[in-house]
């Protein structure tokens, strides 16, 4: 199979599942959970998928997804909330120092690239670090910029640490669906490129790596700011689908939540994350839920199923899966069709052959 | 793995599919509070409320026709990112009105939620100005913080002659900062007295350092608009640490926690609350018994029977949801909006009407009482009246 | 004109206490293969490490192509510690990270293997030609960078050609036997483009039939890319063959150099490796 | 008080020496407890680590379960039933946890074992919520250490004083019971060379379930001094204390017991002293600040030993 038929072929693909996914919302009434689970896992996706680019494609263990959802979130609210509204938003700060706002898109793209600067100017002392000391230290990083966006003297810029709301959110599934598509897309590009490349090559040896020519510090400064940068959008996705904006919300749990989505899907590989994204959410605030009322099958009341329980099966689900599932979904592989294709094809070759 | 993983999906969905059957004669109020973080002893003794006057009160006429309630009960994990999921729950089990949430913030976020599905939603406690400001779906029976603030700020003038308050209000917390500022807003403007404000972090265990800083800045007043949690913390630091500076608190800590973290100790403890217990003998008799009867019920009400304010305001909340529901004449959510403006209400809370802008309860009066630190319970000290 | 392609002056490397190398001074001429010998734990790696800038010498100074490339005195805590000789004799400090030094023209390669072992043959070789191709990261992304990408690709591939390793592109490297991925490692190090290329134990592990061929592999590379080969290895019949010159160490120390010739009759190399003479 | 004359120096009048005292006397005191419980916390942290390369992600959680033992155990048994009982199951779940959760991974990625911890404390806090049911339990008032006490001007829990002379106590002990035991030289021996400790016959899995126990064994003492102090206990009590001791562990330098207790001293003073100063938004963040600076400057901590990477 060729590599043109099997991008053309995933391109319909992914139109078809866009035209499934848009149909559903047609069909479905406007608030069905499905449609907030799809909405959430599509963020998550994004945010997944970024965190891997560093995780598992540069190998460098960082904890600071939620710092960077957090700054992308707050630059995306900052500057889209109408100048009408500023007032009863920034009732505490005088309305606030900004007034002026931009549109959605620019909005995005700002919380970005605000994200990736902050990521550029921790990644100057922090990734000189090894694997678990990175950890820990972006993983406190993120703590800093969430006490720093309460600091209530940045109030007339951060609200403080009251709620920031107002600003523009989506309706329909089809905004955060094609945004996460396009990052994601944008991410695979950089993925399959030089650099990514690069990228690997550090993840697996650096030494190596750098024996070859390949400048370190600039390479995961770099994939530290795209991946920061994507977390970032995915930040102000998140904001959108809450509808406010509270520094509380992006706690170290979160990243571990991502983290744990990433090991789920499969550390390396992108469709991996995606997937376990939309399974992640799915189970934990939908599927799983049932476990958290009583339930009587005739008069016998079913043990244990109280509130908490789901979240309970649901750790311990996550936990075979990092004990005995370790490479996860899919590994290091891509779902692909060209991938399906062959696996057909052996399959079918290998039964002619015992004809 | 993946074929395993493929057939618990498929048996999970199946079983979500197959539990929430509904009786032909329904009528579904949902109800949206925290039952886990940090409001989670909150939000359990204000659903208390709710499930007591439900089973007060299991049928509803609407139009003729004699309807079963049924409470929808989701937990928000006092989380402003899981509430929108847990609201879209509710909405898809086809709620006709919901109920809460105690704290604001998660009431805000999902708001949209409610106002895309067309459901109104009735706020029980939460008391910040921006759950139904500029909307027409999110009603509220409860008083507001800008009233509970002065309220508390004039109460600390008259009867400490406070001229110098310490505020301690928890970051990123809306309530708490929000009531703090108020209260600091008609405490210096208003009253012309001096606030010294500080924050705590989420997951701040030691409160030592805080209440030193009190000390050493020769405050009046503590005022700490913090939830229990927190509370039992400040109140054992207080205690440790043997200050006799009155501390003052919003709503919040009118609850068994405070009393029980209290008791057999030198501290001075006053709160405003919606409600007072004993104000009504025969709910109080009634709810006592029917918390006693299960130890479900005893054990999300903190282990014993002290009637918290917050489940008195859900006992009333569902009949307000239940007085609109026979006004719409209908189970339709849009309905229920329209005829929920007009809802007029006595409850054990006193009189509930609602103002013609934002949908909020017109309350002007706060009961205020301390902690009886010897018996273990709360003395009435007396109503404050809006200024 | 001296004519060396690599000139050492005085390297020192003392970690702590212990002084791994010792005042090492050495030249490697063009288009010669020079070897560095020694017992286990003389500090061959750690010379190469210093020069590759790996570690960063505690006391002096490296030219290539005689440009001043590295240089160092001791400084800090070493300052006080140092045991070694000439500490007055530098005063700049010259640093170089490792791929600065690869760009110049230097490729090296491991004692223990280092491939990027979850990528194919052909990924290993095409790594090496991202840093000298003209390209940013979104022209990259956007493929706008295709022609840059395709003479990547192709000259990866003529050297895998070459290195007659183009059936075994597309195989997973950490896969493939000891051998083959001793080779990719400098088939690897020559896709960078050096001048003068650091072996590391190339035969380590190796059979006398694959030194023989690993001998005549070597010297076909050097005629073939025109390099220069300056080598750690303990096959004496290796060094023996195919090295212009050899140096010598111990402790730290360099106690002789010459020619194959003078350094196997040299008393103090034979004393060095009494009853260590290694797999020689 | 003995520190007047020095006060008394130049031009400060009489009276300011006892005020400020009294005044800053509290928060060090605030300072040196929660340091004490910080480093008992952080010793487990730090053994761990020195010996597995693991950040035990968990070991603020078996913190919180320990203090959770205590409030239902404590409900229906008397205090020398509760505390013995609550010092065993502890140490029990710190075995179990090693043996189920990480065990399997000893030859898997660092990165697997790591995100293993990270596993098990998600699935802790979320079964102590479930029990729980999320409600805050109010911690078991300990006869003695939880009575008042007056120090100077300042009164505090007796705890206070107890904490750092325990601290100090069990530290002493530890660094016996490492340097002059044959367990504590075999844990020492897998700590320097993990893989030749294993060729010359330590049984390294004895080794490391030894270091677990005697971590969570201090975590459990830490929790009683800890909830004593600050006696409300929720699913997230540990994760904060936890990062904390870790950032201590770090500071002092990871694989050091003495380092991890003065670090844990330094950090739960400068804490006190951050909101002593009004600086209360920053407390927490302070210390990851100050985390972030030491790997920066000296990744190795205060006492910990240089470790090159061998290429």
């Amino acid at each position: 199979m060729s590599k043109k038929a099997n991008g053309i072929i995933s391109a319909l693909l992914l139109l078809a599942l866009f035209g499934l996914v848009l149909m559903l919302e047609r069909t479905l009434p406007p608030t069905h959970i499905a449609l907030t689970v799809l909405k959430k896992g599509c963020i998550y996706a994004l945010v997944a998928v970024s965190m891997n680019l560093l995780n598992g494609f540069t190998g460098l263990f960082s904890l600071g997804q939620a710092g960077f959802m957090l700054i992308g979130a707050y630059t995306y609210g900052i500057l889209t909330i109408p100048v009408a509204d500023r007032a009863s938003v920034y009732q505490y700060f005088d309305g606030g120092i900004v007034q002026f706002s931009v549109p959605v898109i620019v909005g995005l793209i700002a919380a970005g690239i605000t994200a990736a600067f902050f990521a550029w100017l921790i990644g100057l002392p922090v990734l000189r670090l090894k694997s678990d000391y990175l950890a820990i230290a972006t993983l406190g990083f993120a703590e800093i910029i969430r006490a720093f966006f309460q600091w209530d003297k940045l109030g007339r810029l951060t609200n403080g640490s009251n709620l920031l709301r107002k600003f523009p959110t989506f309706n329909s599934i089809a905004f955060p669906f094609l945004v996460t598509v396009v990052c994601i897309g944008i991410m695979v590009l950089i993925i399959n490129s030089s650099y990514g490349r690069a990228f690997r090559a550090i993840r697996d040896d650096e030494i190596a790596a750098e024996a070859m020519g390949i400048n370190l510090a600039k390479h995961k400064r770099m994939a530290f700011c795209i991946s920061s940068f994507f977390a970032g959008v995915g930040g102000a996705l998140l904001a959108m689908y809450q509808t406010s904006i509270q520094a509380a919300t992006f706690r170290s749990s979160m990243t571990y939540e991502i983290l744990l989505i990433v090991v789920i899907g499969g550390i390396g590989s992108v469709t991996g994350s995606c997937i376990a994204a939309f399974l992640f959410i799915a189970s934990s605030e939908w599927w799983l839920r049932f476990l958290d009322t009583e339930m009587y099958i005739g008069s016998f009341k079913v043990p244990l199923l109280r509130t908490g329980f789901r979240k309970v099966v649901f750790s311990v689900i996550v936990m075979a899966v990092v004990l005995f599932a370790r490479r996860g979904i899919m590994g290091d592989r891509e779902f692909s069709v060209a991938g399906i294709y062959n696996f057909f094809k052996k399959k079918f070759g290998r039964k002619e052959a015992a004809k | 793995m993946k074929k395993l993983a493929a057939a618990a999906v498929c048996a999970v969905t199946a079983l979500a599919c197959v539990f929430p059957v509904s009786a032909a004669e329904t009528v579904k109020i949902g109800v949206y509070e925290p039952a886990s973080g940090d409001n989670g002893a909150g939000g359990k003794q204000e659903t208390l409320g709710i499930q007591y006057a439900n089973s007060v009160c299991p049928t509803v006429e609407i139009g003729g026709t004699e309807y079963n309630v049924e409470l929808a009960i989701v937990d928000n994990e006092s989380s402003n990112e899981k509430g929108p999921t847990a609201a879209s729950q509710l909405v898809s089990e086809g709620v006709s009105v919901v109920l809460g949430s105690y704290g604001s913030g998660v009431s805000i976020a999902a708001s949209d939620i409610f106002e895309q599905a067309g459901v109104p939603a009735i706020g029980v406690t939460c008391t910040n100005p921006q759950v139904t400001e500029g909307n027409t779906h999110y009603f509220r029976i409860c008083f507001l913080d800008p009233f509970q603030g002065t309220v508390l700020a004039n109460f600390a003038a008259e009867n400490f002659d406070a001229d110098k308050a310490y505020v301690l209000t928890k970051l990123g917390d809306d309530y708490s900062v929000g009531l703090g500022y108020y209260f600091q807003d008609a405490f210096e403007n208003e009253l012309g007295g001096e606030v010294v404000a500080e924050t705590f972090p989420e997951g701040n265990a030691d409160f030592t350092s805080y209440l030193t800083t009190a000390v050493n800045e020769g405050a009046d007043v503590i005022f700490a608009p913090t939830s229990t949690e927190a509370a039992q913390l400040i109140i054992d630091a207080a205690a440790a640490q043997g200050i006799n500076i009155p501390i003052l608190a919003g709503d919040t800590w009118d609850s068994n926690v405070i009393l029980n973290a209290a008791k057999g100790k030198d501290l001075d403890i006053y709160v405003t609350t919606f409600y007072q217990e004993g104000g009504n003998e025969e709910f109080d008799a009634n709810i006592k018994e029917w918390i006693n009867s299960d130890s479900t019920n005893l054990a999300n009400n903190g282990g014993d029977d002290t009637v918290a304010a917050v489940t008195a305001m859900g006992y009333d909340a569902y009949f307000v949801a239940l007085e609109a529901l026979k006004a719409a004449g209908s189970t339709d959510p849009a309905a229920v909006t329209e005829a929920i403006w007009d809802v007029t209400y006595t409850g054990v809370t006193g009189d509930i009407k609602f103002d013609s802008v934002d949908g909020d309860a017109a309350r002007d009066a706060a009961y205020v009482k301390t902690a009886n630190t010897e018996t273990g319970a709360w003395d009435f000290v007396g109503v404050q009246q809006q200024k | 004109m001296s004519g060396n392609i690599l000139r050492a002056e005085n390297i020192t490397m003392q970690f702590g206490g212990v002084m791994a190398v010792d005042n090492l001074s050495l030249e490697v001429n063009e288009g010669e293969i020079v070897a560095l010998i020694g017992p286990n734990g003389a500090g061959k790696t750690t010379a190469f490490n210093c020069i590759t800038g790996v570690y960063e010498p505690t006391n002096g100074c490296v030219y290539f192509c005689d440009e001043l490339m590295l240089e160092s005195y001791p400084h800090g805590k070493m300052k006080r510690i140092y045991q070694g000789s000439n500490a007055a004799k530098y005063t700049k400090r010259v640093t170089l990270s490792p791929d600065k030094i690869t760009k110049l023209g230097i490729a090296r390669t491991f004692q223990n293997i280092r491939l990027f072992s979850s990528m194919t043959v052909f990924e290993n070789v095409l790594i090496a030609k991202h840093m000298r191709a003209k390209q940013n990261l979104l022209t990259a992304a956007f493929r706008l960078n295709y022609a840059e990408e395709n003479r990547m690709r192709r000259e990866a591939m003529e050297l895998l050609e070459m290195q007659n390793m183009a059936h075994l592109k597309n195989e997973i490297a950490g896969s493939l036997p000891y051998g083959i991925q001793r080779r990719l490692e400098i088939a690897r190090a020559l896709a960078t483009d050096p001048k003068l290329l650091l072996l590391d134990e190339p035969a380590a592990g190796m059979n006398p039939q694959e030194t023989q061929e690993l001998t005549d592999f070597i010297r076909q590379i050097r005629d073939d890319y025109h390099l220069t080969i300056f080598m750690i290895e303990h096959h004496m019949d290796l060094v023996m063959q195919i090295s212009d010159r050899i140096y010598v160490l111990d402790f730290g120390k360099l106690i002789t150099h010459g020619t194959p010739e003078a350094v196997q009759n040299d008393q103090r190399v034979i004393d060095a490796y009494l009853g260590v003479s290694e797999d020689a | 008080m003995v520190l007047q004359p020095f006060f008394c120096k130049g031009r400060f009048k009489r009276e300011v020496p006892m005020d400020f005292i009294s005044k800053n006397l509290p928060y060090l005191l605030a300072g040196i407890s929660v340091g004490g419980q910080y480093a008992l916390i952080a010793i487990g942290y730090t053994m761990v680590y020195g010996i597995l390369r693991l950040i035990n992600f968990a070991h603020g959680d078996i913190f919180m379960v320990a203090a959770l033992v205590m409030v239902y155990a404590s409900a229906s048994f008397p205090l020398y039933v509760t505390i013995p009982l609550v010092l065993v199951s502890t140490v029990l779940i710190g075995f179990i946890v090693e043996r189920v959760a990480y065990k399997p991974l000893r030859d898997a990625p660092r990165m697997s074992i790591m995100i293993s911890a990270i596993g098990v404390s998600y699935l802790l806090q979320n079964l102590a919520l479930y029990i729980t049911g999320g409600l805050a339990q109010i911690y078991p008032s300990i006869p003695l250490i939880s009575n008042s006490v007056s120090i100077g001007p300042a009164t505090t829990k007796v705890v206070t004083i107890v904490t750092p002379v325990l601290t100090v106590l069990l530290v002493i002990l530890l660094m016996w019971l490492i340097n002059h035991t044959k367990i504590g030289m075999a844990m020492r021996a897998v700590a320097d060379d993990f893989e030749t400790s294993r060729l010359m016959g330590i049984k390294i899995n004895s080794v490391i379930s030894m270091t677990f126990i005697i971590g969570s064994f201090l975590a459990a003492v830490g929790s009683l001094l800890y909830f004593t102090n600050y006696a409300s206990v929720v699913p997230t009590s540990g994760a904060m204390p936890g990062l904390k001791a870790f950032v201590a562990a770090v500071f002092g330098g990871i694989g050091s017991i003495p380092g991890a207790m003065i670090g844990a001293f330094i950090i739960g003073i400068c804490e006190n002293i951050i909101k002593g100063l009004g600086w209360t938004t920053f407390s927490d963040a302070f210390t990851f600040a100050l985390l972030i600076v030491i790997l920066v400057v000296k990744p190795t901590g205060l006492f910990g030993e240089r470790a090159t990477d061998k290429v």
